[in-house]
């Protein structure tokens, strides 16, 4: 007989796999970086025989590329289409804008560091990234997903407040339904 | 007793082998759309990762009622036509519910999951997933027209509305309904294309104009419950098609040969073109390929 | 009380979109009432932050200004600089900047063969133009380290000098391009529905047309030969022997005549610059960018990208910090002014293939 | 060109003689500053009368040790081949100024830009507050009297820098042992 | 007494009696209303046998009322929704004007058309019509007088038909010398050809015009959502059948007896089938939920008209099956739009939207109706569709299956419509306080919408009693015993037993139901329809976000050139035609009594002497 506790681990092997091999990016190029993904989905680089693929709306899609900067008015559109994202889902932060601010470090409009908004599980550098950058970022996102650590949903729900907070930080006017689940 | 369990485990298996069939058509679609556009493209088994991966996403998300039965219309209405549709013939493994007047038996049940679908889209309150479904509804009055006029042009023409007889009839007379019955053969292919709605047809979803239109709020297990019920849909039509025109299938091998040649037809023509808007592709079906309907009952009524 | 029209959004997050931009349409059935552009989503503040670096360090931030075709941003740079500055160009150079403005040029034909393509649901052609592209990007790569941004024409001349057997590799992509290239229209412009859905679609008449201030190819596919290339020559194109096309109708459909004849008209171009080019210097030193200032006045120079004009004005307040400087894309108009009012009356499948046609590009807008 | 050039300039100084030409630039163009009040009238003339029909680009300047903001106005003759920059000073402490969007449409777009970036009225637009920005809550960001990298200091979080100068291949060493290539080598300090 | 009699004298007594309690307590009078139609209704079933009769002499002329199994079968039609509607009634009118008057016509219209099918002679037949015209008249202007004109439209179509039909039995009564159906049924055969003509042709015009046949269903949209919703449903369920009783009499009796029927069948089987896609096409185009129903029954009683019409057993059997069908959901239909009424206090899906979660028991009935109305199997619809096109493609009618095919298709998008539009879409802020209706409301609406659902599982329950109603009619069937077990019986011979299938239908639903619902539920959760995918941006207050305006026209985009000819031209131009008619008319109708007692004393001469001319 299996006890629970091997059979809950056999189905998390396998569930992570088929997560691992099925990565559905949300269609929203939050900034310059997206210039580089339609190579990555063509021929040379030919992102869709390691099961990356388009979703069109954050229904249906596991990982968020928030490609590049990130202004205050876009980031406030990624958090709420991140929340309307399920469970499990992943965030990829592509360019040097989304580690340190990059060349906008400066700027009045730009956040800086993107995880203190939101749960980052992947950072590609590069300004900007090459295809075989971002390919290379996607795996080590599966990578980490088979390896179980890429949990960034759950590090956000366990951490709301303080996301919450630094979100409202910058956002003051917060119009946006509540994270419920 | 014994043929009641007998049943009910073949028509398990029928379901299996059209999941299966159905998934990897899919998958070789891709495939196949891949290796055109320059790019090695995905695994054939591609299809099976994603279902896994939808189906063990920890939330799914509904808004209300609807919404949560609408992928069960669909696949109640996939499995009730893959119950009528014969798989192979004779084959006491995929037995099916055949009855006289099962061909217009079929064309109501498979509307149903269609319109239930479209009122769990309708409940999401999405205007995206409103617009999508009147145009998948309006894009029906098209291809129906010519698909049941080549069906009607059959039934009269052999004096039957029942499938199995179709077959019997293509098994005595050694043609295939499709060179027996061209114009109505070519009517039914044009209308599969709409079926299909793969391009120039694939309106309802178009990515760049409605996000993916009806399906635009569904996620997670009610995702892969529609795709799971939309490969099978995939393959009863291809059966179906096999069945009535190129004369059914002995075995698996074949059923499988000639299904995948039909479902090239689709799959090639929709790489080489460009999506029609609604009354366009509305239009288009009522013209020619419902000329050639029409062909279909003239041959039928005086060349029997 | 709710409004009687159906409220669509397309974006800022939509596979239709060219960017991120939002597009808020008020729709009755799928006929188009009212359309209205927001931007703002990708307002990084450029020309506040040019004002706290110098003029070198300026130069770096300018390929940023549109991703698909960062070059003629650049060049305006530069030669607005040079203007106000009076600074001399090596010939060479010049050359090297035609040939790399052509280039990207290129490039962003071959984005926007996916771009127009993909919002009409034609995947193949998108695939095979974006995947050709690769090869474009590799010469830039070759010649400036960088696939996308190049930072490679700045003020006094150009980065780098070509590198060794580099004018044999781009004319033998360009013989390969311009193979592929009747690919493309075997698919595309012979396509019976592509054809359907293109042609009166997104009219911009004549009239209206030189009202609303519209440039590059979108005015162009109404009739009207202007390009700044002819009409306000910059570097060597009055040297060179190409054509303007124009189309009539102002459609979707002419726009895109034009732009499939610019793409062979860019091939020219190339050829003959690689022909022509001289040898000699490749830049004019500039002094030490910390202590450069430049003199007190202000400049303002253009040059003709995909889209239509693209211009950069700086003025100086005499020190070593700009003033001000501005950028003018030309989706700035299109993508406000012209695109609200021609998507007025159209329908919904078209939205998408009309702002890939008008060339709207969001970051030019907000910058 | 020259010839042209003083030809247009007559014209325009023979309507508007408080004009100011500045005609010193060995390239087709010209400046015309004008008061604020003559701005549409002249901007009219130039578009309607003498075939100026494109504008190139709009921008404002912002003169903070004078106070005042300049606005030049590019405009562009496909016949002729020339620009020509009229200019125009506003207050810098009263910035209003009558709008203009009725001579060029896409002056709207920019008037909305003014406004909301340096905080100018213009009298008769008829626009959302906001354009660009967003629940924006600071001065005009475009004024010079605006500190942008203060205000992102202190508004955003910044990631720390490291703060030793260790060359980073030699700290990859010596944290895992990997060789540096042969490549790198001649980069290391 | 006679119990013939007795029903009569409750229902008459029940009615005046309604009206004026009124004046006393309006408990009593709906109470009194309640027993005025269930009583009669009780007494009907349990002490009415088939056969039984009541005849009066008076003055030589016969009348004579008798039940037979044909009437029989109506009148479950009749009495069910009639009795089912006047509970609905009674809570849909609570608080409204002039309940008296309502009241009384509501009787009177049931009275009038259960004298209708126990009429055995024409005499009878005719009074029993009028009352039922007069009173179905005062109901459609009971909205007040912005109605006037739909009222006037009704009544001038209702009027020709009448007299049409009051000709036709002076014909008889000079040919035969009696007023007797079953005299007339027995003459038939042996008259002139122009008499075996003009009969049926000038019978048929009165009943078409209550089946609303094209092209005389002018009438029908107008009254349908004028008159108050408890009432259109038995006017658009009950009341428009009693045309389809009539025509199937005499397609069935006279028609079919003679060698030309072949022609009548032929054109007034088109005429259903254009009626069905006319009917369906402007039923998508309404906005408005009573508009859309309306057009709706136009529709549906052109199939049902094609399906008699064609007159093969199959054919018949599709056509009264289809009939009490239509019955059953479209009356349950406009309850729902009543409900809805009631609750919003409007029935534009323009206004109103997301009221399922509000009205869950309303939307359950709506659903159900719906589904019977597209034809969907497992319930009712499905089974007369299949039945006529089955009988269709059998008695050889190719083009005329494509056409109904295609109005059938069409019907999925007017029935999405229906659905979306009052009860799908976002919840609005603005409808928050909507409750389900009361119970009284919703019980009817239920227990019929349940009915479909089994008739459509045991469609045999339904087909005995039309196989009977047919053998009353002369229909000699061979198949008796079959029916028990619902096998339908294909035209070319084939044996089908259907039940099984729905059946299956059943089961598979259920089983995915049931594990979806244990199986999925677990971790889904619910999110209002406010948070929906917008494309990333967050929707204002104001903006609205249901898609509702022009819900069709892409598809209207691509009927307009096809359709543009027939319908545009000649619909347009006779319904401007007709317009200018009762603009006309509404000049001489001043609205003074006498100038209306003239036009139809001036009527009923020319009537006459037409009759006299074609006499000779």
């Amino acid at each position: 007989m299996i006890n629970d506790k091997n059979s809950q681990k056999i189905v998390d092997i396998i569930q992570n796999w088929a997560r691992q091999h099925s990565i559905w990016v949300l269609a929203y190029g939050t900034g310059c970086g997206a210039i580089e993904l339609p190579p990555t989905m063509t021929s040379r680089y030919d992102a869709e025989r390691l099961g990356v693929r388009g979703a069109a709306t954050p229904r249906q899609a596991d990982v968020l590329l928030i490609t590049g900067y990130l202004t205050t008015k876009t980031l406030k559109r990624v958090i709420r289409v991140y929340e309307q994202m399920q469970d499990p889902k992943y965030v990829v932060g592509f360019g040097s804008c989304t580690i340190n601010g990059g060349m906008y470090y400066d700027s009045y409009n730009t956040i800086k560091v993107l995880d203190k908004y939101l749960p980052v599980d992947v950072y590609i550098n590069g300004c900007m990234p090459r295809p075989e950058a971002v390919l290379s970022g996607f795996a080590k996102l599966q990578e980490r997903i088979a390896e179980g650590r890429a949990e960034g949903a759950k590090k956000y729900k366990e951490n709301l407040e303080w996301y919450r907070a630094n979100q409202k930080k910058i956002i003051p006017n917060w119009v946006m339904p509540d994270y419920n689940w | 007793m014994e043929s009641v369990l007998y049943n009910i485990l073949g028509a398990v298996a029928t379901f299996l082998l059209a999941f299966v069939v159905g998934m990897i058509y899919g998958g070789l679609n891709r495939k196949i759309t891949a290796r055109v556009q320059n790019r090695k493209g995905p695994p054939f088994y591609q299809n099976f990762i994603d279902a896994m991966k939808l189906a063990s996403k920890r939330s799914a998300i509904h808004h209300g009622i609807m919404q949560h039965f609408g992928p069960a219309f669909i696949m109640v209405s996939s499995v009730m036509s893959l119950m009528v549709v014969p798989v192979l013939t004779h084959n006491q493994w995929f037995p099916n519910l055949n009855f006289h007047g099962d061909l217009i038996f079929l064309l109501y049940i498979m509307v149903f999951g269609p319109l239930g679908m479209a009122l769990g889209a309708g409940q999401t309150g999405n205007p995206n997933s409103a617009i999508g479904v009147t145009r998948g509804l309006s894009l029906m009055t098209g291809f129906e027209i010519p698909w049941v006029m080549a069906l009607v042009a059959l039934m009269i023409q052999y004096h039957t509305t029942s499938i199995v007889d179709l077959m019997n009839v293509q098994i005595q007379s050694g043609t295939w309904l499709m060179f027996s019955s061209p114009f109505a053969f070519i009517a039914a292919v044009m209308a599969m294309l709409g079926m299909f709605r793969y391009s120039p047809f694939d309106i309802v979803g178009a990515p760049a104009e409605l996000a993916s239109g009806p399906i635009s709020e569904n996620g997670g297990k009610y995702l892969f419950v529609m795709m799971s019920a939309g490969s099978v849909f995939a393959f009863v039509k291809l059966t179906l098609y096999v069945d009535l025109f190129m004369g059914g299938a002995d075995n698996l091998v074949i059923l499988l040969v000639k299904t995948f040649v039909l479902y090239l037809i689709p799959v090639l023509y929709s790489l080489t073109t460009v999506r029609y808007r609604t009354e366009h592709a509305i239009r288009w079906f009522w013209g020619w390929p419902s000329f050639f309907g029409l062909l279909a009952i003239l041959q039928a009524v005086f060349f029997k | 009380m709710r409004e009687k029209e159906t409220t669509l959004y397309i974006g800022p997050q939509h596979p239709g979109i060219t960017g991120n931009m939002m597009v808020r349409l008020k729709v009755t059935g799928d006929t188009i009432v009212k359309a209205t552009t927001e931007v703002g989503y990708l307002h990084r503040a450029f020309e506040k932050l040019q004002e706290q670096r110098n003029w070198l360090q300026c130069f770096t931030l300018m390929c940023r200004f549109c991703v698909p075709e960062p070059d003629p941003a650049e060049e305006s740079y530069a030669r607005a600089v040079e203007l106000l500055e009076g600074r001399e160009v090596p010939e060479r150079a010049k050359y090297i900047r035609v040939l790399v403005l052509e280039l990207a040029r290129l490039g962003a034909y071959m984005l926007w063969y996916g771009g127009q393509n993909g919002s009409l649901g034609l995947y193949t052609v998108g695939q095979w133009s974006v995947g050709d592209r690769n090869y474009i990007l590799d010469l830039f790569e070759e010649l400036t380290g960088g696939r996308v941004y190049h930072m490679y024409i700045w003020p006094g001349g150009v980065r780098r000098d070509l590198p060794k057997g580099f004018e044999e590799k781009v004319l033998r992509t360009m013989d390969y391009l311009e193979n592929r290239l009747k690919d493309y229209d075997d698919l595309m412009f012979d396509n019976t529905i592509f054809q359907k859905r293109t042609q009166g679609i997104g009219i911009v008449s004549k009239e209206k047309a030189i009202e609303w201030g519209v440039v590059g190819p979108v005015l162009r596919g109404c009739g009207i030969k202007s390009d700044i290339r002819i009409d306000d020559p910059y570097e060597v194109y009055d040297r060179l022997d190409f054509e303007v096309p124009t189309q009539e109708g102002g459609d979707i459909w002419a726009r895109a005549l034009v732009r499939r004849q610019e793409v062979r008209q860019s091939i020219r171009i190339i050829r003959q610059v690689i022909e022509q080019m001289p040898s000699g210097e490749y830049y004019n030193r500039i002094p030490n960018p910390q202590k450069w200032a430049l003199p007190k006045g202000d400049a303002y120079a253009r040059t003709e990208s995909v889209r239509g004009e693209v211009g950069m004005y700086i003025a100086s307040d005499g020190g070593t910090k700009p003033r001000r400087t501005h950028f003018r894309g030309a989706a700035y108009v299109h993508g406000v002014t012209l695109l609200e009012k021609v998507l007025v009356g159209a329908n919904i499948s078209d939205v998408s293939p009309i702002m890939n046609s008008l060339g709207v590009c969001p970051p030019e807008i907000e910058r | 060109m020259k010839e042209l050039k003083e030809q247009l300039i007559n014209r325009i100084k023979a309507h508007f003689p408080d004009i100011t030409v500045e005609n010193n630039f060995n390239y087709n163009r010209f400046d015309v500053s004008i008061n604020k009040e003559s701005i549409h009238s002249i901007l009219f003339y130039l578009k309607d009368v003498m075939g100026f029909k494109h504008l190139s680009d709009t921008n404002c300047v912002d003169w903070l040790e004078e106070g005042e903001f300049e606005i030049v106005f590019i405009v562009w003759s496909p016949a002729e081949k020339i620009k020509i920059f009229v200019r125009t000073r506003i207050d810098r402490n009263n910035p209003v100024l009558e709008t203009l969007d009725m001579i060029w449409p896409q002056l709207h777009t920019y008037e909305r830009e003014f406004r909301e970036m340096f905080g100018i009225q213009f009298t008769g637009l008829e626009a959302p507050d906001e354009f660009i920005l967003e629940d924006w809550q600071g001065p005009p960001p475009y004024r010079r009297d605006f500190d942008t990298a203060a205000f992102a200091a202190e508004t955003f979080f910044e990631r720390p820098g490291r703060e030793d100068a260790e060359d980073v291949r030699e700290a990859i060493t010596k944290l895992t042992g990997e060789e540096i290539p042969e490549f790198a080598k001649k980069y290391s300090r | 007494m006679n119990p013939v009699l007795n029903i009569f004298i409750l229902f008459l007594g029940g009615a005046i009696l309604t009206y004026f309690a009124g004046r006393i307590n309006k408990v009593l009078q709906s109470l009194l209303f309640l027993a005025s139609v269930l009583v009669p209704a009780f007494l009907f079933y349990t002490q009415l046998s088939i056969g039984q009769s009541a005849t009066f002499s008076v003055d030589g002329i016969t009348l004579n009322w008798s039940l037979n199994y044909f009437g029989w079968l109506f009148s479950l039609i009749v009495l069910g929704l009639g009795a089912m509607a006047a509970i609905y009634a009674v809570s849909y009118m609570k608080g409204k004007q002039r309940l008296g008057t309502f009241y009384f016509n509501f009787i009177l219209s049931i009275m009038s058309m259960t004298g209708i099918l126990l009429s055995q002679d024409l005499i009878s037949f005719f009074i029993f019509w009028e009352i039922m015209t007069w009173s179905s008249y005062l109901m459609t202007i009971y909205n007040g007088n912005k109605v006037q004109s739909i009222g006037i439209k009704y009544f001038v179509f209702s009027a020709i038909g009448a007299y049409a039909m009051l000709m036709a039995i002076v014909m008889v009564h000079s040919i035969t010398g009696s007023f007797l159906i079953k005299d007339l049924i027995n003459a038939y055969p042996t008259m002139q050809l122009g008499m075996q003509i003009w009969i049926p042709v000038l019978l048929l015009t009165g009943f078409a015009v209550k089946a609303a046949m094209m092209p005389l269903h002018v009438w029908a949209p107008g009254a349908y959502s004028n008159s108050p919703m408890a009432y259109t449903s038995v006017f658009s369920g009950a009341l428009s059948k009693m045309g389809v009783y009539g025509m199937t009499i005499v397609f069935v009796t006279l028609i079919n007896k003679i060698p030309q029927g072949i022609w009548f069948r032929e054109v007034i089987a088109w005429m259903g089938g254009i009626t069905a896609v006319i009917g369906t096409l402007w039923a998508i185009k309404q906005d408005d939920a009573k508009k859309l129903l309306a057009y709706s029954s136009v529709a549906q009683l052109g199939y049902i008209i094609t399906g008699i019409a064609i007159g093969t057993e199959l054919a018949l059997l599709a056509g009264l099956f289809l009939a009490v069908m239509h019955a059953l959901f479209k009356g349950t239909l406009f309850m729902v739009v009543g409900a809805v009424e009631k609750q919003t206090g409007t029935t534009n899906f323009t206004e109103v939207s997301g009221l399922i979660r509000k009205m869950p028991w309303t939307f359950f009935a709506a659903l159900l109706s719906i589904i019977a109305l597209a034809g969907i199997p497992p319930l009712g619809g499905f089974v007369g569709k299949w039945m006529l096109y089955e009988s269709l493609i059998t008695s050889n009618h190719y083009l005329l299956v494509i056409v109904i095919f295609f109005s059938s298709t069409a019907a999925f998008l007017y029935c999405y419509k229906f659905l979306f539009g009052f009860f799908l879409g976002q919840e609005e802020k603005e409808w928050s306080h909507v409750k389900e209706a009361p119970a009284a409301m919703v019980v009817p609406m239920v227990i019929l919408s349940l009915l479909m659902f089994v008739l459509g599982t045991f469609p045999g329950i339904l087909l005995s009693p039309i196989n009977n109603g047919l053998q009353a009619l002369g229909y000699t069937d061979s198949y008796k015993n079959l029916w028990e077990t619902s096998v339908i019986l294909n035209g070319w011979g084939n044996h089908v037993v259907l039940q099984p299938i729905l059946y299956y239908i059943i089961a598979i639903f259920l089983f995915f139901v049931v594990f979806l619902t244990l199986k999925g539920y677990k971790n889904t959760r619910y999110v209002t329809t406010k948070d929906i995918s917008s494309s990333g941006e967050i929707p204002k207050e104001d903006e609205n976000l249901t898609f509702s305006e022009n819900f069709y026209q892409p598809f209207f985009r691509a009927v307009e050139p096809v359709m543009r000819r027939q319908i545009d031209k000649f619909y347009k131009n006779l319904g401007e035609g007709l317009e200018a008619l009762f603009e006309f008319m509404r000049r001489i109708y001043t609205g003074n009594g006498q100038t209306y007692a003239i036009y139809v004393i001036a009527f009923v001469v020319i009537m006459l002497l037409f009759g006299n001319y074609l006499l000779k």
